[in-house]
């Protein structure tokens, strides 16, 4: 049993923002491949979100380093076995793709109508390698915490999809925020099967836990667990996307349900590992 | 130690007893491994199950106060059962010596004991002599007045029944311990006996060790590689200073210091301290070249080399006689050095008391100890105490050089690596100084009182006194011309030759010449004598009473770890043929043929030669068991409670407790991680971290009845006072069960006191001042407390 | 760039492979050298301080400073090993607690006061030479006993034989018959 | 030629030596305790405690008590976890089979501290970086032992040829397990694809603290990374079914 790592407070926020910012990226690309003209406020609202969130994401990894001026050293390597090498570079190509993906979606909008679709021609192009990035940086996290040898963790191979699923749906969730009083198409649906999938995940992953589950289902961390996460995270967003048809105040408040649930579980992940 | 401490590999068994080597010798059990991978097994007897017990083949529990029994049970064991080695026996001790018919022993005296007076009169303690004076012997031991059947008839009461009621050892556990080291008992077999403090404090501790004796003369176990009786002495030069005569009744060299009663003359002295035959027969040479060593000019054949300077004692002063005489304001002034007795002595309260009602006290140490605190220890007023008190820097061993002398009476010189800061000076710088300024402040005086000091000789430079040179005069020299002596066989009673210790005499053979410094070791292989490492007192000889190694026609008992050898063919530098020879330096005068009148007796230091199976101590000629001062117990064995002879002192201080108030055994003992008083290791960090608390060790069973958890605070409380521990709820103490009685044991250990940087009570605050019936060591290790959750 | 060490390849074994472990270095990251801190030191052979097993030690010295104590390898007894106690006694020498000046308490005073070494010395000399002059016993009866028992003199078990003999030698020369030590507790 | 030291148990006598000689030659500060019912301390490994030695009391089958100890410390593993996650290379091999830590180039991610199978790899808040044994390489490449060993007196520790100490570890085992224990051991052979501190034990791994199946933590890479691309495909379908306009049905 490895000893505790004690990643702190800065840890949380960052599995917080950088799968919000992840998830906020992907869905923008797969918005802006798959969608047509009604999804691209999905593609430039995450893009747009997704970038300053991404800066973000260093300076609290480096904040919970023991030697912050060092942090330049993690790209001294690059060294495939160890997520955190490989998340550290990726975090920097996701930063960069965000950048520039930003910078495409404010000059189609400023660019004479003959250039606009060139532009987004070529913010399709980048968006697929960022997609790319974005799916690792939601996910390289969660499997870092399984290559370890903690309790909950070590081992375990669904805290990464459990995080790709919660990152699609704050992201969504952020997107839908950001939006404010303009609809947005497609994210009801995406919510829908996002949210799902997590909860399936969460199943498996509890599941792969064994005994251990029961700090989640009894111990100490129940009713964060079950309050949070499971009703506030999955199950009133899930019925309220799927049944409900509150208008804009319930994506709003959906919204707000989503990014609580997906903050309580990278939260509760993150101290049941170190408790 | 008769032998020391590499010889322990050769042991076939080694019953480890009254010490817990392991913990406080480790280095030691480097060699009881050694031993052990060899096939030799190891046997842990211990009223708790120590760090030497997990290395144990064979642990056996005993309660404190009770190893006579124990020891006594296997001498019967090995008599009973014919395990005893014959030859050995029937040649080399006082087994076949026929004693006075009128001696006998019952109910636990021993015959003349006066009831008035509590003393023995000791006219039947002897042997029946023929004309000449020698000593009637049956070699066939059948006579029932030989010392044999004496020792036979007298153990006969300790049967492994009765250590099981007494010791509380199962009796099955006894009579494995007792078959294993029995087995030494063949002739080509070796076995040691490992003890220390163990031992020697209890009021009969010199009984015990006595026992020990007994058992080991039986399996023939001295004398040979692999075998002797080991005290594992606790301090770097406790064996130095003790041979240096830091004792009060003791002169370099084990000189006796002489006592007004008995010796007002030098001729007094030497005619009763001198016996007619045995190696103590040159005493006189030994003495009067100290007395010359130490008054040079003045000690004049005329004036009786001055032996009116020598102080002549009148009471005793053992260590707890000084502290009560200094508790009865007898005392007046007083320098400590190196020692702590505010944590170390017995009844540390009555101690700490008595150091209020000095004058003056003098503390030379490396940190401020509690003695040099005392006046602002736990409950005491500085404003009232008026002792005036200096204390001095001292500097670590590394600072300064010297010789040291080993458990296994090696001398060894140790070189100065580095200057001590600031103020701090040596202990000799301190005597050097003193004894300077001293003569200084009494020059001139023609006061005969004055005189000693005058004389004195003293010239060993000014600041730190030149070693070397002490050590020349400590070899010894010719008075004429200052040349160095080869070793005290030439010494005289003359007043030709100077010698400030007799038995380091050969340690500067010749001018320039430091066998102290000698560094050539012997290959692992061999027996391990390393005769080339060091000096090892007496003339370099490493195994004492090697003679009896071999067996009375001269061959070794056991060939392949032979120590000495009769070689009739071996010239001598005469010319003439036959002589001791071997790894070992002979105990033995070299040319004796094993033939020749007295060739068979290998205890040279005795009058006869052989070894004492009978030897009179204070409380008898035998040992016999006697319950602790304080016990929990009736004695099972007579009526006599505890040692007629245990010295008991009586101040008001000098409390002793009821088995009912405080129903449970309490005994203190060390660990790995600290020394002594703690007044270095409680300072060190790192051994501090290791060992941070005073903590009691207690049995689960006992810890269930106080309703005591693992880690909690306790406090144990004795007659004399309590002290607050963390409890070790531990399985490796089990209550003793004595036939249909459940006895509780607790143990302390009592490195803690109240200075430094880790801080807590004194064990020795529960203790008490009663005392062994011959050396006056107290009884620390078997006394009555009661323990509660604090 | 250059691969990673060959020796972090072939220690990472299968589990490592499963995982792809195929690394780059971007830096350069040779292995630091660290110097033996005893190298240069003298090394002086001394016997250890605590228990009477007498093991050979040896400090290494630099500088005028102990840097090391170790078991001193030629010695036969110990061999170059130590225990706990012996490994941990280079804190004394380091300590910032040792006393290095002489302290005097004045009776009835709750403070030490520094003072000079040599006028301690002095102090202590004329208080033993007092306290001698009028305890001293000159003669029982008849006999002359030339002894004080009012100075008793307590330790030390832990300095060399010939200070020892100084003390011993000092102490009856000055008639003093309590003299004890650790030996007899 | 891959070295290791040998922790032999049944030769220990638990006097520590080896745990204040680390501390002597590393120079490392001493930590605040308390006694708390165990001879054992400090508590565990730590930044400023590489070495220590275990008191472990147990009962054996045959009811008789055992006082084991044990001298623990870092296995450097072959399978290293620490080494393999350290994203900054501070962990590095000595070509001899030592992890080794350059403090240099730590920058306290504490990676290696959650990796490490053992507990070994501590953080030091002081210094902002982590902290375990060395195996002494500066001794080692000296020519020297690791001063742990060098100091043990009753030779529970010895230090050498890994093949070599195998070898002897098997002799040791056999032995003790002819004279009648037969909870004797190797630990370290196979386990991590081989510890490069290797024990001979009297009891199971557990009854000493140690896992009985250590886990090289980056073996789980490949699974998770299998499981998360799949969950990346599924969101992609999922982002494909939510933003695929089809006539604008279901939404507005």
């Amino acid at each position: 049993m490895g000893k505790n790592p004690a990643w702190s407070w800065y840890i949380v926020w960052y599995f917080f923002v950088g799968g919000v910012a992840a998830g906020a990226y992907f869905l923008a690309a797969l918005a802006d491949l798959f969608g047509r003209e009604r999804a691209q406020p999905v593609a430039r609202i995450g893009y747009a979100i997704a970038l300053p969130l991404a800066l973000v994401c260093p300076i609290l990894l480096t904040l919970d380093l023991g030697m912050p001026v060092r942090a330049f050293y993690m790209f001294r390597l690059f060294k495939t076995g160890s997520p955190m090498s490989v998340g550290s570079w990726a975090l920097l190509g996701f930063g960069l793709f965000s950048l520039v993906s930003l910078i495409l979606v404010l000059a189609e909008t400023r660019a004479a109508p003959d250039r606009a679709p060139g532009i987004r021609r070529l913010r399709r192009a980048v968006g697929v390698p960022g997609m790319l990035l974005g799916f690792f940086i939601a996910s390289y996290t969660g499997v870092l915490l399984g290559t370890t040898n903690r309790p909950v963790w070590g081992g375990n191979a669904w805290i990464g999809p459990l995080f790709i699923a919660s990152a699609a749906s704050t992201g969504a969730a952020a997107i839908a925020l950001w939006a404010g009083r303009a609809r947005i198409a497609g994210l009801r649906r995406l919510d829908v099967i996002a949210i799902g999938f997590e909860a399936l995940l969460l199943v498996l992953f509890l599941q792969s836990l064994g005994a251990a589950a029961a700090v989640f289902l009894t111990g100490s961390f129940a009713p964060l667990f079950w309050g949070a996460v499971v009703v506030a995270g999955v199950a009133l967003p899930f019925l309220l996307q799927l049944f409900a048809r509150g208008g804009r105040g319930q994506e709003l408040v959906t919204a707000a349900l989503l990014l609580v649930g997906g903050f309580a579980l990278r939260y509760l992940i993150l101290l049941s590992g170190q408790a | 130690m008769t032998n020391h401490w590499i010889d322990v590999k050769n042991a076939d068994a080694i019953l480890i007893m009254g010490s817990n080597a392991a913990e406080n010798h480790p280095i030691a059990f480097k060699w009881v491994l050694e031993a052990k991978e060899r096939g030799a097994v190891l046997l842990s007897v211990d009223p708790r199950f120590t760090r030497t017990s997990a290395l144990a083949d064979l642990y056996a529990p005993l309660r404190s106060g009770t190893d006579i029994v124990f020891l006594g049970a296997m001498i019967n064991h090995v008599l009973r059962n014919n395990l005893f080695q014959r030859e050995y026996v029937v040649e080399y001790t006082n087994a076949s010596f026929l004693l006075d018919p009128a001696f006998g022993f019952e109910d636990g005296y021993f015959t003349g004991w006066d009831p008035e007076k509590k003393t023995y009169d000791r006219a039947t303690w002897k042997y029946q002599v023929d004309a000449d004076g020698t000593p009637l012997q049956d070699k066939t031991l059948k006579d029932r007045n030989t010392v044999f059947q004496h020792l036979r008839r007298h153990f006969a009461r300790y049967t492994p029944e009765m250590v099981e009621r007494i010791c509380g050892t199962p009796k099955a556990e006894f009579l494995k311990v007792g078959h294993a080291f029995a087995a030494t008992g063949r002739p080509e077999k070796a076995g040691t006996m490992l003890y220390a403090m163990g031992w020697t404090q209890h009021t009969k501790g010199t009984q015990l060790i006595r026992t020990a004796a007994i058992l080991q003369l039986l399996l023939g176990n001295i004398g040979v590689a692999g075998g002797g009786i080991a005290a594992l002495r606790g301090l770097s030069n406790v064996q130095g200073t003790t041979d240096m005569g830091l004792l009060w009744n003791s002169l370099p060299g084990y000189l006796t210091l002489p006592s007004a009663k008995a010796h007002p003359t030098l001729k007094d002295y030497l005619e009763k301290e001198t016996p007619k035959s045995g190696y103590w027969v040159n005493r006189p040479k030994f003495f009067v070249s100290l007395l010359k060593a130490w008054y040079g000019e003045a000690a004049s054949k005329d004036k009786d080399f001055a032996f009116h300077f020598v102080p002549k004692v009148g009471a005793s002063f053992t260590h707890m006689d000084l502290f009560e005489a200094m508790y009865a304001g007898k005392i007046k002034g007083f320098i400590v050095a190196g020692q702590n007795p505010a944590v170390s002595g017995p009844n540390s309260t009555l101690e700490r008391k008595a150091l209020e009602r000095l004058e003056w006290l003098v503390v030379r140490d490396l940190f401020e100890t509690e003695t040099a605190a005392f006046w602002k220890g736990p409950g005491v007023d500085p404003v009232k105490v008026q002792t005036e008190v200096f204390l001095l820097p001292s500097s670590t061993h590394l600072e300064r050089e010297g010789s040291y002398t080993n458990s296994g009476r090696w001398l060894q010189w140790k070189w100065k690596a580095v200057d001590p800061p600031g103020n701090a000076r040596s202990d000799g710088w301190f005597a050097n100084q003193l004894a300077q300024r001293l003569k200084a402040l009494y020059a001139g005086s023609t006061a005969l009182k004055d005189q000693p000091i005058l004389s004195l000789t003293w010239d060993y430079g000014k600041d730190e006194p030149d070693l070397e040179k002490v050590l020349a005069e400590v070899n010894g020299y010719t008075t004429a011309d200052g040349k160095p002596v080869r070793g005290f066989a030439v010494l005289t009673d003359d007043g030709a030759t100077a010698c400030g210790n007799w038995i380091y005499s050969g340690v500067l053979p010749a001018e320039g010449q430091n066998r102290a410094k000698s560094r050539k070791a012997d290959p692992p292989e061999s027996l391990g004598i390393n005769a080339g490492w060091g000096f090892s007192w007496p003339v370099n000889r490493r195994i004492l009473y090697n003679r009896a190694s071999a067996d009375p026609k001269g061959q070794p008992w056991n060939k392949e770890k032979a120590v000495l050898w009769w070689d009739p063919t071996a010239e001598l530098p005469d010319g003439k043929k036959g002589k001791w020879v071997g790894v070992d330096v002979p105990d033995f005068r070299p040319d004796l043929a094993p033939d020749a009148k007295g060739g068979g007796n290998p205890f040279i230091m005795r009058p006869d030669g052989k070894g004492a199976l009978f030897g009179p101590l204070a409380e008898g000629p035998l040992p016999e068991h006697y319950e602790p001062v304080e016990s929990p117990v009736k004695n099972l064995l007579s009526s006599v409670q505890a040692n007629p002879l245990a010295v008991i002192y009586k101040a008001d201080l000098d409390k002793l407790g009821d088995p009912k108030e405080f129903p449970i055994v309490g005994t203190t003992y060390r660990l790995t991680e600290h020394l002594h008083t703690g007044s270095i290791t409680r300072n060190l960090p790192w051994l501090v971290e290791m060992m941070p608390n005073l903590f009691c060790e207690m049995s689960k069973e006992l810890a269930n009845e106080k309703g005591i958890k693992n880690g909690d605070a306790v406090i144990v409380r004795s007659a004399r006072g309590e002290v607050r521990a963390i409890a070790a709820v531990t399985g490796r103490f089990k209550p003793f069960k004595l036939g249909d009685r459940v006895v509780h044991e607790v143990g302390i250990p009592w490195h803690w006191g109240f200075m430094g940087l880790a801080k807590g009570d004194s064990a020795n605050m529960l203790t008490p001042h009663v005392g062994d019936a011959n050396t006056r060591i107290q009884e620390s290790k078997a006394f009555l407390v009661d323990v509660r959750k604090a | 760039m250059s691969l990673t060490r060959r020796d972090f390849l072939k220690g990472a074994g299968t589990g490592a492979a499963l995982g792809g472990a195929v690394g780059v270095e971007l830096g350069s990251a040779e292995a630091y050298v660290t110097e033996l801190k005893t190298k240069g030191a003298k090394e002086v052979p001394s016997i250890c301080y605590y228990c009477a097993v007498g093991c050979g030690i040896k400090a290494s010295v630099a500088d005028g400073k102990v840097v090391a104590i170790q078991g001193d390898p030629e010695h036969p007894i110990n061999r170059g090993t130590l225990c706990s106690k012996a490994q941990a006694y280079i804190q004394v020498l380091q300590h910032p607690n040792r006393l290095t000046k002489a302290l005097y308490r004045a009776p009835g005073a709750a403070e030490w006061q520094e003072k000079p070494l040599d006028w301690a010395m002095e102090q202590i000399a004329q208080r033993i030479k007092a306290t001698r002059d009028a305890t001293f016993v000159e003669k029982e009866g008849d006999v002359p006993v030339n002894r004080t028992e009012a100075i008793a003199t307590l330790g030390s078990a832990i300095i060399a034989n010939e200070e020892a003999y100084l003390l011993a030698k000092l102490g009856r020369g000055l008639g003093i018959v309590p003299m004890e030590h650790q030996a007899r507790i | 030629m891959a070295k290791a030291i040998l922790v032999d148990t049944s030769k220990c006598i638990g006097c520590r030596g080896c745990q204040v000689a680390c501390k002597q030659w590393h120079g490392l500060q001493a930590e605040s305790t308390r006694f708390e019912g165990t001879y054992e301390n400090p508590p565990d490994l730590s930044a400023r405690t590489w070495r220590k030695v275990r008191f472990i009391e147990t009962v054996g089958e045959d009811g008789r008590l055992r006082w084991r100890f044990i001298s623990d410390a870092c296995k450097h593993c072959t399978d290293a976890s620490c080494l393999a996650v350290c994203p900054t290379g501070a962990l590095f091999r000595r070509p001899w089979g030592a992890v080794d830590l350059d403090q240099e180039l730590c920058n306290g991610c504490r990676y290696c501290v959650a990796a490490c199978p053992f507990g070994v790899v501590t953080f030091n808040e002081e210094t902002g970086r982590v902290d375990k044994c060395l195996m002494c390489p500066d001794r080692v490449e000296a020519g020297l032992a690791p001063s742990c060993v060098t100091t043990c007196p009753t030779g529970a520790l010895s230090f050498g040829d890994r093949d070599q100490l195998l070898s002897q570890a098997k002799k040791r085992v056999a032995e003790l397990q002819a004279k009648g224990e037969k909870g004797a051991q190797l630990y370290g052979e196979r386990e991590l694809s081989g510890l490069h501190q290797i024990f001979v034990l009297q009891e199971r791994p557990q009854v000493y603290g140690q896992p009985e199946q250590p886990q090289f933590a980056v073996a789980s890479v490949f699974p998770s990374s299998v499981t998360s691309v799949l969950a990346s495909v599924v969101m992609g379908v999922a982002a494909l079914v939510a933003f695929r306009e089809r006539g604008g049905k279901g939404e507005e």
